[in-house]
């Protein structure tokens, strides 16, 4: 890595374009105001900046902004007007210093135009009032590791894809693209893109292509109100950990754990490999939605899924190198820490030369702040159970309480430690409001 | 049989598999073997509850027990295969309405069954109706209910409603688990215990037979 | 490298099934027993067989059947019926062991549709009556060799293609594919993909697929005609020494020179990284056509254009692999040796333990079967200036002269050391006459 | 100067830039930087003419040729710069028409230039009235013709009865270059020699100005 705080330099640049708002078109000057007194919030989290005048609240929705309207899952999947203005109303009603974005709810035609089947979603496979949730299996085998790491894309697009996209079937007949190097290799690699299922899968691909351009483009406006209105997104980018990769959507759970044990070098060389493409994907993000935060959620390098020697070896370099990457292309790794983490934390204090966040869900927040506070950015940690099973008096104190617990070093952002996919109108707004009260320095 | 028994514990699968079918060829008692395999289990447990072992550890032994057992069930006698008397009590699992997952109800499921329970697992996405449905022609001692998203709480929390209705509440005993359960969960379920990981869910439902 | 016998008898089985000429539909049994007899006869000098029974003849042709029949390079581009008639028509006039495939003369239309640019092609940069012609530029920075390295298809698909071929510029802003992991990542992924100029050059690709797969429905007629008359290709599949990848349509002969002395690691990882790539690309054609041969035409290794020093680093290692990746598959590697190989022969016949053929362009016969024969198959050789500026009676002197040197150990196939791109009727004729008159054993 | 020109022959270009600098900073006389540089290509040219020696040297050569005299140039005068007076003989070369290939023919132009000639480039696909033309206008000793496929011959010959139909042929030797020709090609088009290497070309062209 190279000297941390030219990175942080970058950060920092790539923090105050993003503060000042630059290319949003504000309602008012009030909004815009409003907007940079919120991102300079966060930014100065990100930064322990000792000047921050209070903890920023960042509630993490998913599905919640349109559950709370009794917007059904398929409907906020299938509707993006009523989707958007949902998240628009969400920011409006609480007052969060960064919002959720609503494209995360992703849309369904296109999904139904792929024959997706890596999720399954309202009125696919799940009620039509629920939110999309994964279908485990196995999507690569213990013989597919080498391909995987000698040629990423081949692996995805002959292989991978294939099996979770129906449509996409034919891919796997897809003569390799080397065979398009020169004449007369490349009248074979044609001959294999003109077979008709080649044909018909291309053709899903492009509707789909098509069909996501015109739902973001809908979708866009509503983005584009919430940030007018004085709400920054709270990330630009996302990817993932390098071994969460592998044991979330392509080996899976189960068989990954095995791996470990049965092939742990190519488990390794695999990790390693995706390295550079997760910082490329975390970028890309980040720069095209003039928004640094990347987005990581941390899944299978949780308390109880593998020892501190397991992940000292399979998990925490190369998620460390990811984060690093990013840093060094002046992005904030804004880690969503899920599960527990209180076996980790000496190994989270170890990016303490570059900007980062961590988000906890059910880490012990004493111990995160003491391990971690005025090191890194720490978050969340408030339980979900009091949103959705709760009052509005117990959640405002609780809320007191996490944030004298967490945010005696300044470096806090109070957000509950998990996605929300429901949410409660009274104990919302007590938690947002708890946050001005409770939260100023 | 220590050597068996070091081995699976130690997660050496191949060395398992290869004195499994050593102590076959040699004649020993296909049930001692079998013991070995359920000692094994307890060591791997007390290791989980060290945090030594985890997740991996889990699924490991249960795939190691499940190929040993492969090679010992044509030894044993028909009988004892299928001989129910050593089973603690009757556990009766599911993932609720609405969700879909099956990871953590599966690792759950075979660490009950190592630990000498009688499992019934009904899937994934149950409703409530089912589940009391196959209560009441299973009559196990625990129902078991699993839930890896948010929205598994009213579900779960209908589930105990409709039970109280039917006046079967008191008759079994009703654990919820999943990462987002807590005492606060759980008092809004109405739920006799929680836990979020499988260790705790067996020793709990245990220390409640014991009772 | 596994045990070669194996390795051999795989070869052989998929030789003697090629022989066989199963799924061929024969004319009649006589067309069957010649089809036999040729494929045979090439089967045993690749066997080194001492119980063949004479020299075969196989000129390598390319557009010569339709030069000679007065079709222009054009026309034999756009018009698949009547280059495939004139290759018919080159088969039952000369009778050659082994026939040329019309397919390699490659379809205009698909390659105006692709706007390709790789070559410049009859009507389109060179004159209507001549061949097509490379187009040498550099392809690929100096700066690239890792994106290569490390995902060669993304490397093609984002990179090189959009130079490549006009109509796919637009894969050039494709998102990475690895974006395209999960829910919700997949979404700006498609976005991508449903962008208008995307859109644009995924449909001119499925375009020049469809040129091509209805060209091939034409152009398989033929094929299979000639196969019927009794005649076997000369190839099925095809593919390249690692190291002329990169030279030829990657960074261009002056650029890889240069870097030989700038930046020889990255060239030793880059075609190290290749040699997978080829052999897959190679299998591919061999399987798809039932034909085991595949077509390895050697470029940048000729005598002039570099050391045995740079040969034994950059060159020979890598091709090897590619040779005994193919045999591994239970092809027979048939490398076009072009150019001049005096100084490399003794590294050729280092792969006497499979079964292999060198068709020589420039290369002295005489050292050439002293040094292979009885080790490997050996063939070509001939001088194109005989067919093209000089006289049956002198052809045929020069074929017996040529049977002579090189035929004596058995392993011997009568080629043309050029590929054949114009042709004389009457020299041509006596070439392939002679074979039969002086290459009996 | 002999490490300069040793630098050179062996291809050291960081090596040979910087002590093209240096002997500039030193106030060295920039005709003899100059004059290292053609004897280092003589040398190199020795060694493509024993094997040792082969196209990347020959394009590095130039390479460092090229960058050297970027260097040498501003310090030399003027005149001297553009003087032609060391010019030992005039070159006029071109692709034949049809072919469109032009890294022989600038590789042998290369080697012509540092070998002392006077080079004229008219490029490729080059018809035979324009060469001619340029001939008239450019008075070559030698007009070199570049063809890397088959379909360079016609053209070729076509050429060479031009040219002799013009009454021009004795005016002007002709060589034929590229990777398919030979003796019996060369006759066939009417030229005076054939190579397939450049360094052939060189020495063969010296010794006709020579005689």
């Amino acid at each position: 890595m190279s000297d941390m705080s030219e990175v942080r330099k970058k950060q920092d640049a790539f923090l105050d374009k993003w503060i000042s708002g630059e290319g949003i078109e504000f309602v008012s000057e009030e909004t815009k105001a409003a907007y940079q007194e919120r991102a300079g919030l966060l930014a100065a989290a990100f930064r322990l900046d000792d000047s921050i005048k209070r903890v920023p609240v960042m509630p993490m929705t998913t599905f919640a902004p349109t559950m709370m309207k009794g917007i059904s899952g398929r409907e906020a999947m299938y509707n993006p007007d009523a989707a958007g203005q949902a998240y628009v109303d969400f920011c409006e009603t609480y007052q969060p210093d960064a919002a959720g974005a609503a494209p995360m709810l992703m849309y369904g035609p296109a999904l139904e135009t792929l024959k997706y089947n890596l999720y399954k979603w309202p009125g696919q496979g799940v009620p039509e009032n629920l939110s999309y949730q994964f279908h485990e299996k196995e999507y690569m085998t213990a013989d597919e590791y080498d391909k995987l790491i000698s040629d990423p894309t081949d692996f995805y697009l002959r292989t991978w894809m294939p099996r979770t996209h129906g449509a996409l079937a034919p891919f796997a007949d897809m003569p390799p693209v080397y065979g398009a190097m020169e004449l007369p290799m490349l009248g074979p690699w044609l001959i294999g893109i003109g077979a008709p299922p080649m044909q018909e899968a291309l053709k899903a691909l492009m509707e789909a292509g098509k069909q996501c351009f015109d739902w973001i483009n809908t979708m866009g406006a509503y983005l584009n109100k919430i940030m007018a209105m004085g709400f920054p997104f709270y990330a630009g980018g996302a990817c993932k950990a390098p071994f969460d990769v592998i044991s979330d959507s392509f080996r899976g759970t189960t068989q990954l754990m095995m791996d470990l044990y049965r092939k742990p070098d190519k488990v390794l060389e695999a990790v390693e490999r995706l390295v550079q493409p997760m910082i490329d994907a975390g970028v890309a993000g980040a720069v095209a939605n003039n928004n640094p935060i990347v987005f990581i959620p941390l899944h299978k390098g949780a308390d109880g899924f593998m020892s501190n020697a397991q992940f000292e070896k399979f998990y925490w370099p190369t998620l460390k190198k990811v984060m690093y990457g990013l840093a060094e292309a002046g992005c904030i790794p804004g880690c969503f820490v899920e599960g527990g983490y209180n076996q980790r934390l000496e190994y989270l204090a170890d990016t303490s030369d570059i900007r980062c966040m961590y988000l906890f869900d059910r880490t012990d927040m004493a111990k995160a702040a003491e391990t971690l506070g005025g090191k890194v950015c720490i978050a969340g940690g408030f339980p979900v159970s009091m949103i959705l099973t709760s009052t509005p008096e117990k959640v405002e104190e609780e809320t007191k309480k996490m944030i004298d617990v967490a945010g005696k070093d300044k470096g806090y952002i109070l957000s509950i430690g998990c996605a929300l996919d429901e949410g409660k109108h009274d104990t919302m707004l007590a938690f947002c409001n708890a946050a001005k009260k409770y939260g100023q320095y | 049989m220590q050597e068996l028994i070091d081995a699976i514990a130690d997660m050496m699968e191949d060395k398992v598999l290869e004195l499994t079918q050593k102590y076959l060829d040699e004649g020993k008692d296909p049930a001692e073997i079998f013991d070995a395999y359920q000692s094994a289990m307890e060591e791997i447990g007390r290791r989980f509850e060290a945090n030594t072992y985890f997740v991996p550890e889990l699924i490991m032994a249960g795939e190691m027990m499940k190929a040993g057992s492969e090679l010992i069930k044509p030894h044993l006698k028909e009988d004892a295969a299928g001989d129910k008397s050593g089973k603690i009590g009757k556990y009766l699992i599911a993932t609720i309405e609405g969700d879909i997952h099956d990871i953590g109800k599966n690792i759950v499921g075979m660490i009950l069954d190592l630990n000498g329970f009688e499992v019934m697992d009904l899937g994934v996405d149950v409703p409530a109706d089912k589940i009391i449905e196959a209560a009441k022609e299973f009559q196990p001692d625990i129902i078991g209910l699993s839930g890896l998203l948010t929205l598994a709480f009213d579900p779960m929390k209908a589930f105990v409603e409709k039970l109280t209705a039917e006046g079967l509440r008191d008759k079994f005993k009703v654990m919820i688990g999943g990462a987002q359960m807590d005492q606060q969960v759980c008092e809004y379920i109405g739920a006799d215990a929680w836990v979020t990981d499988a260790v705790a869910g067996v020793n709990k439902s245990k220390e409640w037979l014991a009772a």
